[in-house]
């Protein structure tokens, strides 16, 4: 077994242990302990923001700027795939 | 403890993709780890959102009863988005390094040593 | 003097405008292009003065005053679940060394990138990682932290592989971005982690509810791990060198901003997420901080004597400036794990305002050395130091610039790398000698690796290939200059700005209790 | 990417306009129904792509270049940011909903609880989604279009 081999292997396990404590001890699921922020969007949803769909108005108006971010994101990645494979001078 | 199935999922989800990750030599099969994870990590987000017996947080025609969470939803959204980003970018970095080294192999990928 | 309320929202907003619109600004002219980047990133850091300008005077030792802008509504309600940011001196702090950064890289790239395609999409990709960096630093929500974090890494690998037709900056660039999506993948599984339990993302408002369950303490360590794998601390330490030493030299400088916002990462999950229970017993009657402080430390002594010792090693001239960075912010992390363990003494204060003072003179004094290398590539087309020599006649500012920076970073006394690092030996060693020593003897050590470059680059006898070497363009000079003055005003006056920044800084820092009832005061 | 049968390209000529009408209906219909800009714009862009494979990237990047789709891309970021700055100047928090509330233009808050609702409601909502849409479209293709038109004149020995 190579360094590196070796080196993967505990890192994976440590990782491996880690993840599955943090799915062992998750709250029950469908049965939640806390909701209230979630529970305010459901509510005033349509008063506030006069959409009828939760998930496009958190996405478009209560973390508009998460929105902002992840378009951001993408014209970023056109950005950096166009300049990759852009022309170079001595082609 | 079978509540905690879907959470186990998601981790076997994970560790897939990170065993892809570490122990595969392929860059493509490393890509692939990672996009694994990533959807792992989605499939997380989307299951904390779950309430027992809901329905989708969409008030048109809806039936009545309580709605499942909308903004692990839009976290998710955001999150795929940013996935796919993440995708384009490492495979044309992919394509070039084959042009480069005319190999996928990640131990002959190695002009950057000490 | 009063800013409008919109201020944090424009600083982001900006350079991002600007960016959407440089694709179109340079279908008309390229000249024109370069004048509206400045312009943009100029106006942006105006912005990021003036508010910092503001946060700094009206914040007293007591209450550190905190700027909370909430994007689409006038008032926070209750639970938050709008995107707040919050900004205090802190993130103001790390803001205005990111925009120094990439304003003086803006100004170098003017002659540096001049011979280079594709300078539309350079540009463009600038200010997004300008607009992520910034973002990173205002904002006060965990997943907004997450998607900016994506932006800057996502923009930065690209400028990475700025020179497609180099194998090695591809090839660094692969290394960057895995790193980066393991990294942010980890980050945003930790977050899922405490929205599972709290339902919150607001990180004043997590900071309020969290336990210290066993879940959080798995989050803590994914969020400091991811982050500090970011920052380039040494298990996770090998791409820093390779990214540094093969992107464009301004890039590099761009680059040494990204990884301080880790660092800010690493500082705001530590001491404002997990702020309120930080001095609680936790396992075997240690307290959390010491936990923390511990496991800093070991790391950080290791980056440094890592560090150095490649340093020595190398013969290309960037590698070794990018070894030198990860020694450099191996004492930060020794200062902030100082910090921690001494939390509530008087020294553990200190070694946290040299940390916090070591921040902004490393990204001053190695962007100096990268700027420096990149005049000589630009000059030379040479990046060997064994191919070098007899530079010094012929560029001689660049030489005076070069040997200011291995004064400054290996901590000579009238530079301002001195006050930070004698802050920091200081410090640790009334934590324990030993860090001290250790801590010396690799400054010592560094600037032996610098002393070396300066010899075989700049003394020596003229090389006959290098005799038509001119002194780099004006605008070059003049960005480097820009960096001189800012250290050589640090290195003079250091008790001006341990005074009115840093001291700020560290308050913003520790008071955990102001930054809960200033963000959520209001509601 | 090279061409492939007529078969194929007759099936794709046929199938684009429905996926295209499929997505732009998800992207117009996002504050009611699920959807919105984002999916819808997959839509729409996996729709052109089918378009790339079936017709091949060289007769493809002939009939639209990268740099004309980076523009539009730019249109659509500048438009999504623009509303976010309107909020600024109409309703003075940036990314502010200032068009929710008026009784003309997407103005009108539904009748709280179930039932179907208007499609004029939700403010910027739609606004937003229509510029979201189109960056997704525009974003999406050229990434698609960009790596095949690059392998594929790799292919053709032209190192």
């Amino acid at each position: 077994m190579s360094k590196r081999n070796l080196a993967a292997a505990v890192f994976f396990s440590i990782v491996a242990v880690v993840f599955i404590f943090s799915a062992l001890l998750m709250h029950p699921f469908g049965v939640l302990d806390e909701s209230d922020m979630d529970d305010y969007v459901i509510e005033n949803t349509q008063e506030e923001t006069g959409a009828n769909n939760g998930v496009t108005s958190v996405v478009f108006d209560y973390r508009g700027f998460d929105t902002l971010g992840e378009a951001t994101v993408l014209f970023t990645a056109v950005a950096a795939v166009i300049m990759i494979f852009r022309r170079l001078k001595n082609d | 403890m079978i509540y905690n199935i879907p959470y186990i999922a998601v981790v076997c989800l994970i560790l897939i993709g990170l065993y892809a990750l570490v122990f595969k030599r392929n860059l493509i099969k490393m890509v692939i780890g990672i996009t694994l994870i990533e959807s792992g990590v989605n499939l997380f987000l989307i299951t904390l959102g779950y309430r027992k017996g809901s329905i989708a947080p969409i008030y048109t025609s809806s039936p009545g009863g309580i709605m499942a969470l909308p903004i692990p939803q839009a976290l998710t959204l955001t999150s795929i988005v940013i996935g796919v980003a993440v995708l384009a970018l490492m495979l044309s970095l992919v394509i070039h390094i084959y042009r480069h080294y005319g190999t996928l192999d990640v131990r002959k990928v190695r002009r950057l040593k000490e | 003097m009063n800013v409008p309320e919109y201020t944090p929202a424009l600083i982001v907003a900006v350079p991002l405008l600007g960016a959407f619109l440089t694709p179109l600004i340079s279908r008309i002219n390229d000249k024109l292009r370069n004048i509206f980047v400045i312009l943009v990133l100029g106006l942006n850091s105006l912005l990021v003065g003036l508010l910092a300008f503001n946060i700094f005077t009206k914040s007293t030792p007591d209450s550190p005053f905190i700027y909370t802008y909430i994007f689409g509504a006038k008032d926070v309600t209750l639970p938050v679940v709008r995107i707040l940011f919050e900004v205090d001196a802190m993130s103001i702090f790390m803001a205005i060394i990111a925009s120094i950064l990439v304003f003086v890289a803006v100004i170098y790239s003017w002659s540096f990138m001049k011979e280079n395609t594709g300078l539309d999409k350079y540009y463009t990709l600038l200010l997004l990682l300008t607009a992520g960096m910034l973002g990173m630093m205002l904002t006060g929500d965990m997943f907004n932290f997450f998607v900016f974090l994506e932006i800057t890494s996502i923009a930065s690998c690209a400028l990475i592989a700025f020179w497609t037709n180099k194998a090695e900056s591809v090839e660094a660039a692969f290394k960057y971005i895995v790193i980066s999506a393991i990294g942010a993948l980890f980050v945003l599984f930790a977050i899922a982690l405490l929205y599972g339990q709290y339902d919150a993302l607001n990180i004043a408002v997590l900071s309020n509810a969290i336990q210290y369950t066993f879940l959080d303490k798995i989050a803590l360590v994914l969020l400091i791990v991811a982050l500090a794998m970011k920052a380039g601390i040494v298990p996770m330490h090998m791409w820093l060198p390779d990214s540094y030493g093969r992107a464009p030299s301004t890039v590099t400088l761009a680059l040494v901003g990204a990884t301080l916002a880790s660092l800010y990462g690493v500082l705001r999950v530590i001491f404002t997420l997990y702020g309120n229970i930080l001095l609680e017993p936790a396992k075997f009657d240690i307290p959390v901080n010491m936990f923390i402080g511990w496991l800093i430390i070991p790391l950080a002594v290791i980056s440094i004597i890592v560090g150095v010792i490649m340093a020595l090693r190398q013969t290309d001239f960037k590698r070794l400036i990018a070894f030198a960075a990860v020694a450099e912010i191996g004492y930060m992390f020794l200062a902030i794990g100082t910090g921690l363990a001494a939390m509530g003494t008087a020294y553990g204060r200190t070694a946290l305002e040299g940390g916090i003072f070591h921040i902004i003179n490393d990204a001053l004094d190695v962007g100096l050395l990268f700027l420096v290398a990149g005049a000589i590539y630009y000059a030379t087309k040479e990046w060997s130091l064994d191919e070098m020599g007899g530079l010094a006649r012929n560029m001689k500012y660049t030489t005076i610039f070069f040997v200011i920076g291995i004064l400054a970073v290996a901590g000579m006394p009238p530079f301002n790398g001195f006050a930070s690092k004698l802050l920091i030996y200081e410090s640790t060693f009334q934590l324990n000698p030993i860090l001290a020593i250790v801590a010396i003897l690799c400054s010592i050590l560094l600037l032996a690796a610098f002393v070396k470059v300066f010899h075989s680059a700049f003394m020596g006898p003229k090389l006959p290939k290098f005799k038509d070497v001119k002194e780099v363009p004006k605008s070059m000079l003049f960005a480097m200059g820009i960096l001189v003055c800012i250290i050589i005003f640090f290195g003079l006056f250091p008790n001006l700005v341990l005074e009115n920044i840093v001291r700020p800084v560290a308050d913003a820092l520790l008071s955990n209790a102001q930054y809960l009832s200033m963000v959520l005061g209001g509601a | 990417m090279t061409e492939m049968s007529k078969i194929v390209r007759t099936i794709t000529a046929i199938a684009f306009p429905f996926a295209m009408i499929y997505g732009l209906y998800v992207i117009a219909h996002g504050h009611l129904t699920p959807g919105g800009g984002f999916q819808g714009g997959a839509v729409v862009a996996s729709a052109c792509a089918m378009i790339l494979v079936a017709f091949g990237s060289k007769w493809t990047i002939d009939k639209i270049k990268e740099k004309r789709l980076s523009v539009f891309e730019s249109v659509g970021a500048i438009a999504f940011i623009g509303l976010a700055f309107f909020g600024l100047i109409f309703g003075a928090v940036f990314f502010n909903n200032f068009l929710v509330g008026n009784d003309y233009l997407f103005g009108i808050i539904p009748v709280v609880g179930s039932g179907l609702a208007d499609i004029n409601t939700a403010g910027v909502i739609p606004l937003m989604n229509f510029a979201v849409g189109l960056k997704v479209i525009v974003g999406l293709f050229a990434i698609v279009l960009v790596m095949a038109y690059a392998t594929t004149n790799y292919k053709e020995g032209k190192k």
